[in-house]
């Protein structure tokens, strides 16, 4: 690589006489991650030019054009399926950094979710902690106040032996203690309940573990602020954290495969402060509120390259920076390191000159730093000044704009069958599932988290008698004061069928956010997607890229609920595995009174028990073939009528407060829905699944067929639940046990005591 | 009353802890340490001074020690006179053991230089969020109108009460507890219905004058109805919490 | 330059449940004749202070800050770099 | 029976929020030349297993549990008590 230094610590590359060779050369030893391709796109840009480009100039046009910052393999399909789903409440969606959605007149909800899986792989305690921090970030530039936290999770199995796994892979365990301690460090610090989350083991994950993270705020809508900077003269005030060598090519480092030597990537991996973000919260919100915020946006991938670049240019207005004036962690810093670093905590406000003194005085409060690093300008350039040298002087259309691909793919054929096993002895079957590491209680992570901070929690994640409580399926947050309506938040992902059939797997995610809210009592609203994927440039991983997405939009533009925000990643792949299509969704739905909100744990003796939803042999993905070792590639099929039809009559139901508890069939199916229910009421049912129909009573109790729930209804209103919802009675609740029989023939008799027992050992046998 | 609810980077309870006074009509204010350091507030115009909960300074070396360090060197004085005054100061949580670091808890002989308890990790080593069911030991103007059993959730995985054997017998004594943590029916708790292990039981302790409470589950979390995990199977007309801020404010 | 190393640990008798719980991760992951773990504080205090003067302020952020003696014996090493 | 000390840091150029927070509530504090404050933790291992299967089981303790190679550096003394 031929280069001179022109300023301090800045170096013109000769890029106008490169031969590939030397291109490649230039990508590999700056560390670029382009393509050939996208290098000579370059080339040829300053050819036109005519002149050569400085490093920084090179650096902050990768930055722009990582696939993470420009979705360059997604966006094609991203708009065919998800984007653009007409909905009446939403307000901003798919364009800044987080989704807007109406609540009331007054007030509108921000929500998004986000991964960060590789870094996490890398340095579980301090990756998490970032994710969280991110995500948290997200939403507080939009002017939200920042009120819960989800955190889908994905890990190898905890019982994964030692011997097996690759070099330079932690174990699931490690991994897993190291990821909830971060999120929980940071989570609790920050004072934002964590109130939902899927923690899930499998095989699958072992070399690449994913992490999501979504956070959910509040803002009147008068208060949102946009990532947008529309007018010349806005100066740029960064401030929060200081900006260091952490995190450099952070986002290229989300875009390569893992690998053995992911371990020296250590650079790429930025560290969270939740002690400067916590008052950074405060003091955001508080000028907010003074009115003195224009635009404003977090740095977080890309960094201050990516931030102001996308600003300016989405405003149509040019930018000048000067980068001697940003605050650093460590002195000789190049100005290219300065321009791409993702150090934490930090936040862009474009603020009117005479506010200055304003935001001076709020940060002198918070004990937070600030400083003045540049304005907006007539024009569409970025111009960046460094001591005085004019070192960056480009169209910010070319920085900005990115590339795409329509990248090729191919969707897989599914062989159809399914392994019809012995039958089982139906009490072991039942006590090894909850006792499973994917059915059994999460208790040791969730109360980790402080799932009630600020009070607005009114449905638990745990729910049912005072340490007696099972897990419920939506958790339910009072956003105001004045108010009774609430938003229930919930998530959901099921990379096992998923792997089966991508189509199916994600029309089944979708159902089962929708289950889950309907459970509680609210009425689906809103979806922030995640999407974890292997290697984009494999053809079968695109073709499930693109099921996943075509499921998705099928399902979401049938039941009206839009998209609003949501999130890419890509080259989830390690020793050469892929993990299987993990579309995660967190889903927002409202309830307009939460004292209506229904719980999971099952009241009272002499009610009865319903199963609303049509139960199928359809065994693929399930946990109970995953156990006895069976195997079937039939998927859970969802009908979306279906799904919007049950949806209906069960709200109506629980609005008419006919229903007193209610969950959803997931995981484990009825039997495992049935006990988890016994134990937080810590009381017993006898249910005859005779009124199921014929079926063998293993797929009866085990299947994980969608669109279904268990509720119990009010003695003596079972009429008037009949007419509304389509249901089956099969029992009512009664004494201390979970009896089943099937007709005349008595499947299992097991004491509520015994079902906790089972259940809430998952974890602690690996944990303690 | 005049509030101040005291704040620095890290706490974080402190919306619930005012919406609770303003609730009951009293004029409350958020307190920032910046703004007493710069001398432009003083602790005197107060009547109550709240220590809310949350992670002050991340909790970094010890939780509160650090805030309780600062505070000492800024108004340690003034904080004196408060309680002298008998004025009232309530610490929840992360408060709680910035009084006990700062010595105004337990005193069992007046304000102490040095810390003569400890609020130190959990028994089980993890942060614990749940509810928790209390006993109420001891009368003071923090329990009056609170009725014998209550609830309220516990966030910490810092609260475990010691000291020193005489310095508990001192305690009791004096009949400092304010609430120990119980069984539902009222019964002697044992994990997790004490959920950190904290010696006799104790999560709540005044000063032998009464004016000083530290209590380590959060009453302003539980200050309506619905804030309670069982409000789906009991009615009540008010969160338990309630009543501790109302005993406070009441004449 | 002074270097400061101060360690903070639970006074003998005081429970010590991190010790503990890293006792049992270590027996769940099948490590043999633990008897007993303990987990004590470790921080490093860089000073640009004489010898004397830093040694008087350690012993005052001692008692400020690092260590609450009801619970906590700690040790204390000063040395010039 | 032996003792094992461990003891955990992060490596130079990882940042230590904790550190930090300590040093700016120091200053706060009027403590002076204060450069830096970095945190660290002390691990005591007691081992009832002879000297060489115990620097074993050390090794792999380390490297199970207590150390991220990514962000740590470590310290570790075995010896006979
Ligand atoms: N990592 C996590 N963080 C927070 N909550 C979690 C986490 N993992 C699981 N949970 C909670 O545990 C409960 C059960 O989760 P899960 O078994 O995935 O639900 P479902 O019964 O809907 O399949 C839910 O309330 C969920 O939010
Ligand atoms: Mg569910």
């Amino acid at each position: 690589m031929r280069a001179k230094e022109i300023a301090p610590k800045v170096y013109e590359i000769d890029i106008l006489n490169a031969s590939d060779e030397e291109l490649k050369e230039i990508n590999e030893s700056m560390g670029l991650a382009l393509s050939l391709e996208e290098m000579k796109k370059l080339q040829k840009f300053f050819i036109s030019l005519g002149r050569n480009p400085t490093d920084i100039e090179i650096h902050a046009i990768a930055q722009g054009w990582s696939e993470h910052c420009s979705y360059k393999s997604s966006k094609p399909v991203l708009r065919k399926y998800i984007f653009g789903i007409p909905s009446k409440h939403a307000l901003i969606v798919m364009q800044d950094d987080a989704g807007v959605v109406e609540f009331n007149d007054e007030y509108a909800y921000v929500f998004k979710i986000e991964s960060h899986n590789h870094p996490s792989a890398v340095e579980p305690y301090g990756g998490a902690a970032t994710g969280v921090g991110g995500i948290i970030r997200d939403i507080l530039n939009m002017g939200a106040k920042p009120i819960a936290l989800v955190d889908p999770l994905f890990f190898g199995p905890p019982d994964y032996p030692y011997e097996n796994l690759n070099p330079g892979i932690k174990h699931p365990l490690y991994l897993m203690q190291g990821v909830i301690a971060g999120i929980r460090d940071y989570g609790n610090r920050v004072g934002i309940p964590t109130i939902a989350g899927i923690t899930y083991f499998h095989e699958d994950f072992v070399n690449n573990i994913l992490v999501n993270a979504g956070c959910l705020g509040i803002v009147r809508k008068d208060k949102i602020v946009r990532s947008v900077v529309s007018k010349a003269g806005l100066k740029f005030v960064l401030m929060g954290g200081r900006t260091g060598r952490d995190g450099i090519h952070g986002v290229n480092f989300a875009s390569k495969i893992l690998t053995e030597k992911s371990e020296e990537e250590r650079q790429a991996v930025q560290l969270g402060n939740p002690i400067i973000k916590e008052p950074l919260i405060h003091a955001i919100l508080e000028a907010n509120d003074a009115g003195i915020i224009k635009g404003m946006k977090d740095l977080g991938g890309g960094g201050l390259g990516s931030v102001i670049g996308e600003m300016c240019h989405a405003g149509g207005v040019g930018a000048e920076v000067h980068l001697d004036k940003v605050l650093l962690k460590e002195r000789n810093m190049a100005p290219w390191e300065i321009w791409v670093s993702e150090s934490q905590e930090r936040m862009l406000l474009a603020i009117e000159e005479k506010d200055i003194e304003k935001i001076r005085e709020i940060c002198e409060k918070w004990d937070i730093e600030m400083s003045v690093i540049g304005q907006s300008v007539e024009g569409s350039y970025l111009d960046i000044y460094w001591y005085g040298e004019h070192i960056v002087h480009l169209p910010l259309e070319f920085v900005t704009a990115g590339v795409e691909y329509e990248r090729p793919y191919k969707i897989k054929k599914i062989e159809k069958m399914q392994e019809i096993p012995k039958e089982p002895n139906y009490r072991n079957v039942l006590l090894s599932l909850l006792s499973s590491y994917n059915i059994g209680s999460k208790e040791w992570i969730i109360r980790q988290y402080d799932h009630e901070v600020q009070g607005r929690t009114v449905l638990k994640p745990l729910q049912g008698i005072i340490n007696y409580e099972t897990h419920g399926d939506a958790a339910i947050i009072k956003p105001l004061k004045d108010s009774w309506k609430g938003l229930a938040i919930t998530t959901a992902a099921n990379p096992q069928i998923g792997k089966i059939d991508a189509y199916k797997g994600a029309l089944y995610t979708v159902d089962e956010a929708i289950r889950n809210l309907v459970a509680v009592g609210a009425r689906p609203h809103s979806f922030s997607d995640g999407l974890n994927f292997g290697n984009p440039e494999r053809e079968e991983i695109m073709g499930e890229f693109h099921e996943s997405c075509r499921g998705l939009g099928d399902a979401a533009r049938f039941l009206g609920i839009p998209y609003v925000s949501g999130n890419v990643s890509f080259y989830n792949e390690a020793f050469g595995r892929n993990i299987p299509p993990t579309p995660v969704l967190m889903a927002v739905g409202i309830i307009d009174d939460i004292r209506k909100a229904v719980s999971a744990d099952f009241k009272k003796d002499g009610n009865s028990i319903y199963i609303v939803g049509e139960t199928r042999e359809e065994m693929g993905g399930s946990e109970y073939y995953k156990l006895i070792g069976a195997k079937s590639t039939l998927a859970p099929e969802v009908n979306l009528e279906e799904l919007k039809g049950r949806m209906e009559e069960i709200l109506k139901a629980m609005n008419k407060n006919l229903i007193t508890s209610c969950h959803d069939i997931s995981h484990g199916g009825l039997a495992v829905a049935l006990a988890e229910m016994s134990i937080g009421g810590n009381i017993g049912v006898e249910i005859d699944l005779s009124s199921m129909g014929f079926m063998r009573a293993d797929f009866k109790l085990f299947s994980e067929s969608p669109t279904r729930w268990v509720c119990e209804v009010k003695r003596g209103k079972e009429e008037e639940f009949e007419r509304i919802v389509k249901a089956r009675r099969i029992g009512a609740v009664e004494g201390e046990n979970l009896k089943v029989r099937d007709g005349n023939r008595w499947l299992f008799n097991i004491h509520t005591n015994i079902l906790r027992g089972s259940w809430r050992n998952a974890l602690r046998n690996y944990l303690g | 009353m005049r509030v101040a609810i005291l704040q620095i980077e890290g706490t974080n309870c402190e919306e619930e802890s005012y919406t609770a006074f303003k609730e009951l009509g009293q004029e409350v204010e958020y307190l920032h340490l910046n703004l007493l350091k710069k001398g432009k507030r003083n602790l005197e115009d107060y009547d109550i001074l709240f220590i809310p909960g949350g992670f002050s300074a991340g909790d970094y070396v010890r939780a509160g020690a650090i805030f309780a360090a600062r505070l000492k060197a800024i108004a340690m004085r003034a904080l004196k006179d408060f309680v002298d005054e008998g004025k009232i100061i309530i610490g929840v949580c992360n408060g709680f053991q910035v009084l006990i670091e700062l010595g105004l808890l337990p005193a069992v002989d007046g304000i102490s230089e040095k810390p003569e308890a400890a609020l130190m990790t959990n028994d089980s080593n993890r942060f614990e969020c749940r509810w928790t069911y209390l006993k109420k030991e001891n009368e003071s103007i923090f329990t009056r109108d609170v009725p014998n059993i209550i609830s309220l959730p516990v966030a910490h995985a810092e609260g475990k009460f010691v000291t020193e054997k005489k310095t508990l017998e001192r305690v009791i004594e004096n009949k400092q507890i304010a609430f120990k943590y119980v069984k539902p029916d009222g019964s002697r708790a044992d994990y997790p219905w004490n959920p950190n292990g904290s010696m006799e039981d104790i999560a709540a302790l005044t000063n032998p004058e009464g004016n000083v409470l530290g209590i380590m589950p959060h009453p302003e979390r539980a200050f309506f109805p619905y804030q309670h995990p069982d409000w789906n199977r009991k009615e009540r007309e008010r969160g338990d919490g309630f009543w501790i801020f109302k005993s406070m404010i009441s004449k | 330059m002074l270097k400061v190393t101060i360690i903070v640990k639970l006074k003998e008798g005081v429970d010590d449940p991190e010790g503990k719980t890293i006792k049992h991760s270590l027996e769940l992951l099948n490590f043999e004749g633990i008897k007993e773990v303990k987990v004590a504080k470790l921080y490093e205090v860089y000073l640009d202070l004489p010898l004397e003067d830093g040694k008087k302020e350690v012993e005052e952020m001692i008692k400020k800050l690092f260590v609450n003696p009801i619970i906590h014996d700690y040790e204390v090493r000063v040395e010039e770099i």
